[in-house]
C-alpha cells in the first residue's frame, strides 16, 4: 500500500478491518476472469467504450507545433471518465454482497456517477456534498435525487469538497459493516489508491493501443493529464510509466502559485496525511489543511493521489501547474477549433500541451486526455466571460 | 513507565479520563478546566489538539475544534500547556490527542522531545492505526511515553489480542461504531469484546465513545478498568464558553456540579 | 422527391437551383467510397460511435415484459444523435467548397451541433434562433457563441422553431450561391429528408449488427423511436423497413391529443406544405399553421417529416402519441434502474416501449432509440418535478 | 386570356403592379387602397393572402400578414373581396398572391372555382417552384387563370427560357437574391438576365423585389416591360394603419400623394 513513503492507511481503527476486506476483495476480483470481463463489458456496453483517440488538427495547426490527440473520455456515459471507476467499484461492492454505497462530492461528478452506477446495479446510494457546493451546484444534486440517490448536506469545516470527504468516512467509520464507500477518486487509504488506478487504467491502454494504431505501432512523444486527486491522470500514465515516453501532470494555479490562490499541490505542498493517505498536501506551516482555490471545481483539492507525490518525488513524472486564464483560454481555443467544449479540469490539461506542442517538432504527437466534458461549467464560463450572473 | 502511570495503572478506582480541548474556549480555560477534573476525580487527561479535519470526531468536538482554532493554538502550545499544568499542580497523566499531519507536521521527535520537556506522559493519534504507527511506537518506548492503541468493535480477534499485549498506559476501547460523540446505544457484544481485551492487556482497559451519563457509565463497571468521556464534557464547556472567557470562577463552580452528576461515586 | 404524395420541394424559385446543385452533389457523394469512409472514420474518431446497445435489464424486470435494449445515441459528442448528420452535411459542405453555413434551432441542440461541425471542419455558421427560445435557453446559446457561431435572433411570428425555421430559409434564400443551409431534423425540401435519412441510418445499421451479435443473428421484435421531425427515428428504422419487424414512431401529446395541446401531427394533422416539403401539418381548417406543445423541445414541430407522413399512410410505421406526464414517469423510472437520465424527446419513446413490452413475451426484445441525453432537460425537469425556480 | 389581360398586355404603359395585403389594416381599406391604386395607373393589383408563415416575405410585409390575419382575413375571403372590388368598378387584373399550404386547405379545384366566380385573373404562390406546379398550371390553362412564374438571378439559364416563353399574364422576375423587402442595391447582371427573360417571353416582363423610389423604377425601364413594388407600398399602409381605420377619406388621399412621388409620369 506505499509509493515509496506516500501512501499507507491513516485511518481511524474502526474501519481497518474494511479496508482489509476490501482488499482481499479487490485482489481476488482482478485476478478472475469473470470480474475483469464483466467490467470490461459494462464499459464497453454501458459507457461506450472504447472513447475514441481524436486528432486535433485544427488545433494542431493553429499551434503551429507538435500534433494534439484527445482522448475523448468527455463522451464517457455521464460524461467524464469518473464513471470508469464508478462501475468498477459498484461491481465489486456488489461482488461483496454490498446494497449500500456512500460516496463524496465536490461539484458532484462523482456524486452524479455514484448515484448513477448505484441506480444501475440496484444499490442504495447516500452522497455527501458540502452545503456550500450544494448551493452552487442545485442541477447536479437535482441529477443525483432523480436517481434515487440521498444527498447529505455537509456543514463541517469549509462545507466544501475535504468536509464531505471527511463526513463520508465518518459515515463509513459508523455503518461500515455493510456499506462500501465509493471513492471517486486516486486518493484516500490503500486500496483505494491502488484500485482508482487499475479501473482507470483502461485510459491509459486504450490510448497506447490506438496511437500505435494510427501511427505504425509508435508510442506518443508526450502525454498530459489534468491532476487533481489524478484519477484520470493516473489512469492515463498506468500503462506508459514503464515506457520511455515523458509524462506531464498539469495542476492548477488557479490565479498564480505565487498567490494563496492556487491548487498546485505538488508545487506548492508539503508531506502530510489527509483523508487516509500520506501525500503532498496544501497546508499551514503547523498543518491546517488549507481550502485550496481554483476555477476548475474538480481541481480544488489540497491534497493528491499518493502515487502522483511519488512519480513527482522520482522524477518519472513532470509536474507543472496552469493558471485560470490559461485554462480557459485553452479551453475557448478548443471549442472554436475543434468544436469540442471540454471540462474546465481538461483544459488546464490542454492548455499546457499548447504550451508543450511549441517546443516540439511537426513530426511528434502529444497526447492529452481530455477527461470530461464542458456541459458542467457553463454557468461558471458564462459568469467569468460575460460577467453574466447565471443563477 | 513514568511514575503518574504508575498511579494510574495501580489505582483500584472505576478510572476516570475526561477529554477536553485546548484553548477552548481559552488556554486558562483549559488550564482551570484540567485541574477541575483532577480534583474531580479525574486519573488521567486526554488533551485534543484543534485541527481542521478532524474525521474520527463528531459535531461536538468539531465546534470545540473550531474554538480552539480561533484561539491558534496549535499542538506545539498545547505540548507546552501542559507544562504550565504542572507548575500549577496537575499529577495525573496528560495524553496528547492529535490527528497524524500535525505531529507530521511538527515532526515525530520533535514532539517527543517536546513531550519529555513539558511533563506529557502519552500520545493519542485516531487517525494512525497499528498498522501505521510502528516508528512513532517504538519512538515513544525509547522515550518513556505512551502511545496509546485503539481497539474497535470491528477489530479482528488476533489483532486485538495483540493491540492489547502490547498497549501501553490503557488499552482504548471504543464502544461503538462511528465518530466520538453522544449516544443512546451500544453496540450488541460490547462486554464480550471487552472481556476478550482485558484478559489479553498487561494495562488498564478503558471503555470511551459515547459515554454520556452515569447510567452508562455504571454499565460497563463489571467489564472494563475505567471509561474515557469526551463530547459530554465538551458540550458542558461549550454551553459555558462564555462564563469561562469572563466569570471563570463560576463556570468552573458549575463544571464541577456537573462532573458530580456524571461520574458515579465509586470512580472518583 | 416523393414518398407517395409527400414530399417535394416547394421554395420559392430564388433557390431551386442551390436544392439542384445539392442533391447533384449529394448524389455524387454518396456513391464516392472517400466520402463515405470519412464519413464513417469522422463518426468513429469525433463522436465516438458506434454507440453501444444497452440491455436495461433492471427496467424490463421493473417492467415485468420484453426485454427492453436501448440504442444510445445520447452518448454521442454533444450529446444526441444530431451530430450524425451535422457531421454528414458538413463534410459534404466542405466538398462543395461552401464556406458558410446556417442553421436554424428550437431548444438549441441542433444550432449546437452546427456550430460545433462549423469549427471543426473551419466553416463560419449564423444559428436562427426564436427569441423567445433564446431566452429560455440561454445555456445553449452561449454555448453556440463559445463555438464560434453568429447566433441570431428572430422576432417573427411565434418567435420559436418554426420561425426560426423560415428565418433561415429567408437568409438562405439572399444568401444562397455562397451558403450551405444545414437542416437539423428529417425535414425541409427534398433533398433533404433523403439526405438526413442517409446521414442517421448508422444508427438502425448499427443496431441491427448490434443486436444479431448479441441474439444469434436474430431482428428485434419491435423498434421504436419518438418523432418530432423525425431524424433519430427515421435513422433507427431505415434498414428495418424491408424487414419482418413491427415499428414504432411515437410523437408527443403533450397534455393530451384532446386537447389544443399538443404535438401529435400525424394522429391530428392534415396534409399541407411546410418548410418546403408537403406533409402532415398542424393547422387551422384555413390552413394556417398552429403553434405545437410539448414539455420537450425537441418534439414541438408543427409538421414531421415526408417520409413519416408516408410510412403512417401505409401503415408500414404504427404512430403512436404520449403525454408529457407518460415522458415524465418513464424518464424517471428509467433514471432509478438503469442510472440514464435520457432526452425528455427519448423519454417519449422509452414511455412507448414500456406499454409495448408489456404485452409482449419475455423471450421477446423491443430496442428503443434514445435519441439524446437529459443533461440539457434538467432545468425543466425541476421546474416540474420540485416547482422550483431555477433561473 | 381574358379581357383584362388583354388590355395589360396589350397596354404601351411601363406598367406599374402594386401588392397589398388583403384585411390590411380592414376590408374596406383594402377595396379603397385598391381602386386609389387603379386610380393612380395600376395596371394590374396583387393581393396578398395573410399567412403564418410567409417565407418568402421580409419584415414588411410579415407585419402586414399579421394585421391582415387579426382581421380573420383568410384565401376564401380574399377572393371573395375581389367580387366586390368589381363591384366597385375596379378594371385591372387581379392577382391572388398565396403561399401553397392556404391553397391547398382551400384545395386547388375550388380555388379556381371561386377565383372564376369573384373575377379574379391570377394567382401567384412564391413556395410553389415551375417543378412542383404542373398541375395548377394545367388546371389555370383550362380555367383561363393566370399562373405567374417567378423567375430569379439564380435561375438556370434553360429554365429561364422555357419559364419565360410558357408565362402567363406576366413574367415576374425578381431583382435580387432574398426575400421581398425594400433595397438600395440590385443585382450586378439584372439587366442581362432581363434582356434574356425578354427575348423569350410573349407576355409583359416585369421586375420586382426591393423596388421602393422613382429612381429604382426608373433604372430598368429600357429593359422591362413593368415593375412590382410592394413592401415599399406596404410601408405606407402601415404608417397609415390609424387613419385608414378612422378617417379613411384623409388616409386615401394622403396615400395618392405618395403613389404620385413614388410612380414615373410616363407609367401612370
Amino acid at each position: 500500500g506505499r509509493y515509496g513513503d506516500f501512501g499507507g492507511k491513516y485511518v481511524p481503527e474502526t474501519i481497518m478491518f474494511a479496508l482489509e476486506e476490501l482488499e482481499k476483495a479487490f485482489d481476488e476480483a482482478i485476478v478472475d476472469d469473470g470480474f475483469n470481463k464483466l467490467f470490461q463489458k459494462e464499459l464497453a456496453i454501458y459507457s461506450g467504450r472504447p472513447t475514441p483517440l481524436t486528432p486535433a488538427t485544427r488545433l494542431s495547426e493553429a499551434n503551429n507545433g507538435a500534433n494534439i490527440y484527445l482522448k475523448r473520455e468527455d463522451l464517457n456515459h455521464t460524461g467524464a471518465h469518473k464513471i470508469n471507476n464508478a462501475i468498477g467499484q459498484a461491481l465489486l461492492a456488489v461482488r461483496m454482497g454490498k446494497k449500500k454505497i456512500i460516496a463524496e462530492t465536490g461539484a458532484g461528478q462523482h456524486g452524479v456517477a455514484a448515484a448513477t452506477v448505484a441506480a444501475k446495479y440496484g444499490l442504495s446510494c447516500k452522497v455527501y456534498m458540502g452545503k456550500e457546493d450544494i448551493r452552487r451546484q442545485a442541477l447536479n444534486v437535482f441529477r443525483m435525487k432523480l436517481l434515487g440517490a440521498e444527498v447529505v448536506e455537509v456543514t463541517s469545516g469549509s462545507q466544501t469538497l475535504k468536509d464531505a470527504t471527511n463526513e463520508a468516512i465518518r459515515e463509513w467509520v459508523a455503518a461500515v459493516e455493510d456499506t462500501f464507500y465509493l471513492i471517486g477518486s486516486a486518493v484516500g487509504p490503500h486500496p483505494y489508491p491502488k484500485m482508482v488506478k487499475q479501473f482507470q487504467q483502461v485510459i491509459g491502454i486504450e490510448t497506447m493501443d490506438q496511437f500505435a494504431k494510427l501511427r505504425d505501432g509508435k508510442l506518443p512523444d508526450a502525454v498530459v493529464a489534468c491532476v487533481g486527486g489524478g484519477s484520470n491522470a493516473i489512469g492515463m500514465f498506468a500503462p506508459f510509466i514503464d515506457k520511455d515516453v515523458p509524462l506531464y501532470g498539469v495542476e492548477a494555479a488557479g490565479l498564480g502559485v505565487d498567490t494563496d490562490q492556487h491548487a498546485a499541490t505538488l508545487s506548492k505542498g508539503r508531506n502530510g496525511v489527509i483523508h487516509g493517505s500520506l501525500t503532498k498536501l496544501l497546508q499551514t506551516s503547523d498543518g491546517q489543511i488549507t481550502e485550496p482555490y481554483s476555477i476548475s471545481a474538480g481541481l480544488d483539492y489540497p491534497g493528491i493521489g499518493p502515487e502522483h507525490a511519488y512519480l513527482h518525488e522520482t522524477k518519472r513524472v513532470k509536474y507543472e501547474a496552469v493558471t485560470d486564464q490559461e485554462s480557459l483560454d485553452a479551453l475557448e481555443q478548443l471549442c472554436l477549433t475543434e468544436g469540442i467544449l471540454c471540462a474546465l479540469e481538461s483544459a488546464h490539461a490542454v492548455a499546457y500541451s499548447l504550451k508543450l506542442a511549441k517546443t516540439m517538432s511537426k513530426n511528434e504527437s502529444v497526447i492529452v486526455c481530455l477527461s470530461g466534458r464542458g456541459d458542467k461549467d457553463v454557468h461558471t464560463l458564462m459568469e467569468r466571460m460575460e460577467g453574466g450572473d447565471t443563477e | 513507565m513514568n511514575k503518574r502511570w504508575e498511579v494510574f495503572q495501580n489505582s483500584s478506582d472505576y478510572r476516570f479520563v475526561p477529554y477536553i480541548m485546548a484553548g477552548d474556549p481559552c488556554e486558562e480555560a483549559t488550564i482551570e478546566l484540567s485541574l477541575a477534573l483532577e480534583e474531580s476525580g479525574a486519573a488521567a487527561l486526554e488533551l485534543g489538539v484543534p485541527y481542521s479535519d478532524p474525521l474520527a470526531d463528531g459535531p461536538v468536538i468539531q465546534r470545540a475544534g473550531m474554538r480552539g482554532l480561533k484561539q491558534n493554538m496549535t499542538l506545539e502550545k498545547t505540548i507546552k500547556l501542559v507544562s504550565k499544568l504542572r507548575d500549577r499542580g496537575l499529577k495525573i497523566p496528560v495524553i496528547i490527542f492529535t490527528y497524524y499531519n500535525l505531529l507530521l507536521q511538527l515532526g515525530e521527535n520533535r514532539f517527543i522531545e517536546l513531550a519529555r520537556e513539558n511533563g506529557a506522559d502519552g500520545l493519542l493519534v485516531p487517525d494512525l492505526p497499528y498498522e501505521e504507527s510502528g516508528y512513532l511506537k517504538e519512538m515513544c518506548k525509547e522515550q518513556d511515553l505512551a502511545l496509546i492503541s485503539l481497539t474497535a468493535p470491528t477489530t479482528q480477534l488476533a489483532k486485538l489480542h495483540r493491540l492489547a499485549s502490547e498497549a501501553e498506559g490503557f488499552l482504548y476501547c471504543i464502544s461503538s461504531l462511528g465518530v466520538t460523540g453522544i449516544r443512546s446505544e451500544f453496540r450488541n457484544g460490547l462486554n464480550d469484546f471487552l472481556k476478550e481485551a482485558r484478559s489479553h492487556a498487561k494495562v488498564p482497559v478503558l471503555v470511551g465513545f459515547g459515554l454520556s451519563t452515569r447510567e452508562q457509565i455504571e454499565q460497563f463497571e463489571g467489564n472494563s478498568d475505567g471509561y474515557i468521556v469526551g463530547s459530554a464534557i465538551v458540550k458542558k464547556i461549550e454551553s459555558l464558553e462564555e462564563q469561562l472567557l469572563h466569570d471563570r470562577q463560576n463556570a468552573i463552580y458549575d463544571f464541577k456540579e456537573f462532573l458530580q452528576s456524571l461520574i458515579p461515586m465509586y470512580s472518583r
